[in-house]
């Protein structure tokens, strides 16, 4: 016939995998945890920092990133926040419902070049989902990373996540975290201020440093100012994107930036690859 | 529980109450869903209690207002239905003039026994949950509506202009057959139903809301239309404005 | 292969045959003035092979407005499945630009991950083509789509009342069987030549290398020219939805009333709409309409020029003959040449 | 002697806002009226400075239930106006749209407000679950009706495709011979709304009154009449309309009440029925006849009878001007019209009766004045008169039931409040 595309498609490209919702572990009021697992018990086969579409037959489909790491697999762990009609109806379910999964998706954190280097994260509210894998991941594997560094900024007490395990992070060895909030609140003793704030007191070897940045897109500019600032080149800083989404595999082009798809290129990229693009930031 | 709701109608032709009803193929299904439970038009039924309150018509005189705030207290979500309960829709016209000359107008030296003042839609008066637009609303959106209510979705209403849904359709631009449209500024919705028999869009469903009204303007102008006609295609459906409050 | 020449009668003869073995569309007139689209054909008679250009492109048959991609039944344990819907097709009468659309959109849709939906559907069409005048808005001349080698089973060149046709495929060949034919002679073939000829010397161009524009591009990123061209648009999104070489869509879940079942939809979207880059938070990466506007033309003339070798626009000049305040490709595209000196 | 106090505030299953007060001591009617409470709208004051391709689109939103009614009436005074001639593809279409129309009205109100009453009901909900049968069919043959509408002029509720001169979008032929046969299949339900009626009680109650109606030469008089009739008062031309109909302003109502020069008269299908009797289909008279209806009949109760007569009537025209229209071939038409001064009068006789749109225009199509006659302002002083006659008649029941009959009569004139809200004639300097 006439056309040009001779290619096999996959005829399951568009259709979810189901998955059955082990636990619901809420952690703030607009954010809950829930844990998964595919109901054929294979595993879902992502690297840190990749995400997945999720299927709520009926309401629609939102790409979540994964928030647990390969470690824990068969289960997998997706931290959502109530914003709309997918992410709502996904608070209502209960343990034991189904959930539609098509994934992992995207380009993960790139974990060769963070072997071996010290690694600083710098995540605002709930940018902390998209590096927990990559935490986990490095505490779990530690000996193979250098210093490993975490600054953790929110703008209020309550919208801390995953509180238990910062208790733990906080009080190991394995890992310096720095907790922060915008403004001053009768609970909270910490330090207060932008996340930027905690850059002064750093202490890094900055060319052994490679920053992980995540948060919301108002906090990249200054963060990235400070890390540069810092003297880390810009290859070594890495970010990871949110766009707009609707098929997750290079298709809908909701998710461009400029000639990237944050759903096929990234949604991790370097900030020598993102300055080109000034969409981007 | 079914959610119960009511119909009630203000200042208006009650059009789009009778495009509910219209929905003849799926009303059984409707039912389904929700429990009418007042409607004046089609029902003697009268209720104390009720959950969504489908509002249509402009709030145009002293009795309405304090009606809506009656409505607006018991409703846990108030739902405005077509243009004149979410533009004013032609109703507004009159607030070109005084009420006084107004009433003179048209009922004479009678017309002062009459109680009116500038039309207004719902939410110039009262918070208001969800706009359906049109005059009348759209059978397909109004049921879509519903639907995603009783999903507990919130209905995703378009606020893109008119000419998406006239290209999807196919259909040929009336501009290219010596006809006017509102299209490029108004918001979809309505499967561009005028364009679609024919007719430039009149506007009803309102602007969206990030119109490029100088572009349309010259576009109109182009077109041939005189100044006065420009602006009597901006204001058929969108004539109130914030002032006619004063 | 060799060419061919049909007669008129032999083209109605062949719309015939096609009818009595499947769907065949072709382009009709509509009412107003220059409106074609691409319908069913009912009576050969109605066609209308001598048109400049469609509202629509013949992409809506593989790529139709709104399609299902996905039904599913609720329950405790919900059912998803596929939804492919493709049926033997033929269309008649497409031009090489439309063609080209089709062939451009092969390459994207099936890029890394492969569009189900898209493949199904165009491995049960067959295209006739059929030569096309340029009128004032096309300017395949410039984007070097005036003709194609592929992505047709037949192609029809009008000559003197008669067509000279070409062959590409078996099932091309299978098309012509039985009809009366008589092969082309050498001033046929020349005169097919310089119709080609005649139509690259199209008044209307671009002035630069179609081959260069990925490289102008990446020093437009500034230009004043956006703003201006902007100001002026609607962002009504009509260029984006009648453009063969555009391919962006929305999902959405179209439940029945009866809340047991439904299908996941993709509808046409456009990037010149407000809202298509807007994300959760509310925030918008492209809020104004100089930014879309600029979104448009490097998608079309720069991201997937480059990405895939070859520009996503094909000169059909759709998206000016139906803006309403004549946004222009080629003259943005030479404005901003203009502007920053590089016009060739 | 008896007291009655009666106050039905915004009686239900009517079109728009209207209240009955009857205050009786001692047997006396002190007080007995029907009150429009509807919000004034002013419709005279929005068309003043637009333009003549407006007139129909603006005026349509007078009334949800009869806006191809307004619509027409409307074409009709503008086309007079401006001296435009109609061809007959576009006579025929807009006839068609009509019986869609009226099918619908006369359907809304047979089934949603006036079976419930015969039936004891609230409504037509409860009947979802007791007679699932009725409403089946009712929402079959309603579809129907909105379905003509829709393919004709794009909706029933203001219709998109009925402009001046012509239609700007014809339908397509299959689409109107699908229509054909729906309505031939729709016959089976005619004939059991028949049934169903014959088992149903109407009050008895007859007042010698003044009919009112448009008549036509060639034809049952809907879309368009000769001349307007009246049982009392003889003919009237069209453009004389001021004749029959003499408005004055009464201070309980935001409609102006009209006579004719002998006194109140009735508009609507039992008027059209009593006057253009001859003219029906014998299939309609067949009908009327198995209800026992026949000319001329003075209970106003048994509009709803004469309205069933209309659906066949109805029903039957579609499928004539269907086969006329496919006969002579579906072809776009000339929508072009030289604006020039001018004054005209158009009128309809919609479901609830005779309706009169005036225009007058200036050399540029701006409508430099206007007037619009609907025809529930026409029956409002008819009901009241009604009222009174019946009020003695039915003195000795409880007060419920006085007010239900009381409904009942007002909800038979299917009144639509909300057009009627505006008619006053404007006079402009
Ligand atoms: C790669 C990636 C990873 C993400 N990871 C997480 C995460 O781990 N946890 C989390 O809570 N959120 C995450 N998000 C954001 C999340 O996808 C959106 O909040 C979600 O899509 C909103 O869907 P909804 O149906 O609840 O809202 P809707 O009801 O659809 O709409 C609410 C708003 O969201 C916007 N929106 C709709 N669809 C999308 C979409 N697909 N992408 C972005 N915005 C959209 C709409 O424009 C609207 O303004 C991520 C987004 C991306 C792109
Ligand atoms: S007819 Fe109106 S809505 Fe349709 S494309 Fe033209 S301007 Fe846009
Ligand atoms: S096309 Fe315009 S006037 Fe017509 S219904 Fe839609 S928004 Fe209203
Ligand atoms: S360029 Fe023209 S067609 Fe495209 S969005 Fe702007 S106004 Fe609409």
């Amino acid at each position: 016939m006439a056309q040009a595309c001779q290619c096999e498609a996959d005829r399951e490209l568009y259709v979810p995998k189901l998955a059955v919702l082990d636990k619901v572990v809420p952690q703030t009021e607009l954010e809950t945890l829930f844990q998964l697992r595919f109901e054929d018990g294979a595993p879902l086969g992502h690297q840190p920092g990749q995400f997945v579409q999720v299927c709520l037959p009926g309401i629609g489909e939102a790409p979540i990133s994964i928030a647990s790491a390969p470690c824990e697999e068969p289960h997998f762990e997706l931290c959502v926040r109530k914003v709309g009609n997918v992410t709502r109806a996904l608070h209502n379910l209960a343990e034991g419902a189904y959930v539609g999964i098509r994934g992992p998706f995207g380009r993960g954190f790139p974990d060769d070049q963070l072997k071996g280097n010290d690694v600083l994260v710098v995540a605002g509210g709930i940018g902390l989902v998209p590096v927990r894998p990559l935490i986990h991941h490095i505490l779990c594997n530690r000996p193979d990373y250098g210093n490993f560094t975490i600054l953790y900024g929110m703008k209020r007490p309550e919208e801390m996540l995953f509180r238990d395990e910062i208790a733990e992070w906080e009080s190991s060895n394995a890992v310096d975290l720095q907790l922060t909030i915008d403004r001053p609140h009768p609970d909270w003793s910490g330090h207060v201020g932008v996340v930027t704030t905690l850059f002064p007191s750093l202490e890094l070897d900055a060319p052994r440093t490679r920053a992980v940045i995540v948060g919301p897109p108002i906090m990249y500019q200054f963060v990235i100012l400070e890390c540069r600032n810092k003297g880390i080149a810009d290859e070594h800083i890495i970010l990871s994107l949110e766009r707009h989404m609707k098929c997750g595999v290079g298709k809908c082009g909701h998710c461009q930036i400029n000639g990237k798809y944050v759903c096929q290129d990234g949604p991790v990229f370097n900030y020598h690859e993102l300055k080109q693009l000034w969409e981007a930031i | 529980m079914k959610p119960r709701v009511a119909m009630f109608a203000f200042t208006c032709c009650e059009g789009c109450g009778l495009a509910v009803i219209e929905c003849e193929n799926e009303l059984l299904d409707v039912l389904n869903l929700i429990d009418l439970v007042e409607w004046r038009e089609g029902l003697s039924e009268k209720a104390e209690e009720y959950d969504i309150a489908l509002v249509e018509g402009s709030i145009s005189t002293h009795a309405d207002e304090k009606k809506i705030k009656e409505i607006r207290e018991k409703a846990k979500v108030l739902v405005a239905i077509g243009a004149c309960a979410t533009t004013g829709g032609l109703n507004a016209l009159k607030n070109r003039y005084g009420m006084h000359e107004v009433k003179q107008m048209v009922y004479g030296k009678a017309g002062e026994q009459f109680d009116t003042i500038p039309a207004r839609p719902l939410r110039a008066v009262v918070p208001v949950d969800l706009e359906l637009h049109g005059c009348p609303i759209d059978r397909t959106e109004f049921l879509r509506v519903v639907r995603d209510v009783a999903l507990g979705k919130t209905p995703k209403l378009p606020d893109y202009p008119l000419c998406v849904e006239c290209k999807k359709k196919e259909n040929v631009c009336v501009f290219f057959r010596g006809m006017t449209c509102m299209g490029p500024v108004v918001r979809a919705g309505c499967g561009a139903i005028c364009p679609t028999f024919g007719d430039g869009c009149e506007g009803c469903r309102g602007l969206v809301s990030n119109p490029n009204e100088n572009a349309h303007k010259e576009t109109l102008a182009e077109h041939g239309l005189t100044v006065t006609e420009v602006l009597q295609h901006f204001d058929m459906f969108n004539s109130y404005t914030e002032d006619h409050l004063a | 292969m060799a060419l061919q020449v049909i007669g008129c009668e032999a083209v109605t003869q062949l719309l015939e045959k096609l009818m009595a073995e499947g769907r065949v569309v072709a382009p009709h007139q509509r009412e107003g003035n220059k409106q074609w689209v691409f319908e069913d054909v009912k009576d050969p008679c109605d066609v209308c092979l001598d048109y400049t250009s469609t509202i629509l492109p013949p992409k809506k048959y593989a790529f139709p407005p709104k399609e299902k991609l996905l039904h599913y039944e609720l329950a405790d344990r919900p059912k998803m499945e596929a939804v492919i819907e493709a049926e033997p097709l033929v269309i008649f009468g497409a031009h090489p630009c439309d063609i080209y659309g089709l062939n451009a959109l092969d390459k994207a849709l099936c890029d890394q991950k492969v569009d189900p939906n898209w493949v199904a559907r165009r491995a049960q069409i067959r295209i006739v083509g059929v030569d096309c005048e340029p009128d004032e808005y096309c300017f395949c001349g410039s984007m070097g789509t005036a003709s194609v080698s592929t992505g047709y089973d037949l192609f029809l060149t009008p000559l003197n009342g008669d067509y000279v046709v070409e062959v590409a495929t078996p099932a091309g060949e299978a098309m012509m069987e039985g009809i009366p034919a008589r092969e082309a002679s050498a001033e046929e073939i020349a005169a097919v030549k310089k119709r080609l000829e005649t139509k690259l010397r199209q008044e209307r161009k671009i002035n630069c290398d179609v081959n260069s524009l990925p490289l102008h591009f990446s020093g437009f990123e500034k230009s004043p020219v956006w703003a201006e061209v902007a100001e002026k648009c609607y962002s009504c999104g009509t260029c984006n939805l009648t453009c063969p070489t555009c391919f962006c869509f929305d999902v959405l879940d179209e439940m029945d009333l009866s809340l047991h079942s439904g299908n996941r939809e993709r509808e046409w979207d456009g990037c010149m709409l407000e809202e298509f880059a807007q994300v959760g938070s509310g925030e918008n990466f492209r809020e104004e309409r100089e930014d879309r506007l600029k979104h448009r033309f490097f998608r079309k003339y720069s991201y997937l020029f480059t990405k895939y070798g070859e520009p996503y626009c094909c000169g059909c000049g759709r998206c000016v003959r139906q803006c309403l305040v004549h946004i222009d490709p080629v003259d943005t595209i030479n404005r901003l040449l203009a502007h920053s000196g590089k016009e060739a | 002697m008896k007291d009655v106090k009666i106050n039905v505030h915004d009686i239900t299953r009517v079109e728009g806002h209207g209240n009955i007060v009857l205050d009786v001591q001692a047997g006396e009617i002190k007080e007995l009226k029907l009150e429009i409470s509807e919000s004034p709208r002013f419709y005279e004051a929005f068309l003043l400075g637009r333009k003549w391709y407006e007139a129909a689109h603006i005026t349509c939103r007078i009334c949800g239930i009869c806006s191809i009614g307004h619509t027409s009436a409307s074409l009709q005074a503008m086309e007079n106006a401006l001296g435009v001639e109609i061809s007959e593809q576009t006579l025929l279409l807009r006839k068609l749209a009509f019986a869609g129309e009226t099918l619908q009205s006369h359907y809304l109100h047979a089934f949603y407000l006036v079976a419930p009453d015969l039936l004891g009901v609230p409504s037509v909900l409860p009947l979802v679950k007791t007679h699932p049968d009725v409403v089946k069919m009712a929402l079959r043959l309603k579809r129907l009706a909105n379905d003509i509408c829709c393919t004709v002029a794009g909706r029933h509720i203001h219709p998109c495709a009925m402009k001046v001169k012509a239609f700007p979008k014809v339908p397509k032929a299959e689409d109107l011979l699908a229509l054909k046969q729906r309505l031939l299949d729709s016959v089976p339900d005619l004939h059991s709304t028949v049934d169903l009626l014959k088992t149903l009680q109407l009050p008895a109650f007859e007042r010698e009154m003044e009919f009112v109606a448009l008549h036509h030469p060639d034809e049952y008089a809907l879309y368009r009449g000769a001349v307007i009739r009246s049982t009392v008062n003889g003919d009237t031309p069209i453009p004389d309309y001021k004749q029959q109909v003499r408005e004055k302003v009464v201070p309980h109502s935001h409609a102006k009440h009209v006579s004719s020069a002998t006194g109140p008269y009735m508009v609507g299908a039992l008027a059209r029925f009593n006057i253009n009797y001859d003219q029906l289909r014998p299939e309609s008279k067949e009908v009327a006849e198995a209800l026992g209806l026949q000319p001329v009949c003075y209970n106003p109760y048994m509009n709803t009878i004469a309205q069933v007569v209309e659906c066949v009537e109805c029903t039957l025209d579609g499928v004539e001007f269907i086969d006329r229209l496919v006969d002579m071939g579906l072809h776009d038409e000339d929508m072009t019209v030289e604006v020039k001064a001018g004054r005209g009068v158009g009128a309809s006789d919609v479901p609830r009766g005779t309706l009169f749109h005036e225009y007058a225009v200036d050399d540029e199509g701006t409508i430099v004045d206007c007037n619009l006659i609907i025809p529930t302002g026409q029956n409002l002083n008819n009901i009241e008169h009604d009222m009174h006659a019946l009020v003695p008649q039915i003195m000795d029941k409880t007060e419920e039931e006085i007010a239900l009959h009381l409904e009942m009569l007002v909800r038979a004139y299917d009144p639509c409040i909300s057009c009627a809200t505006h008619l006053l004639k404007v006079e402009f300097v």
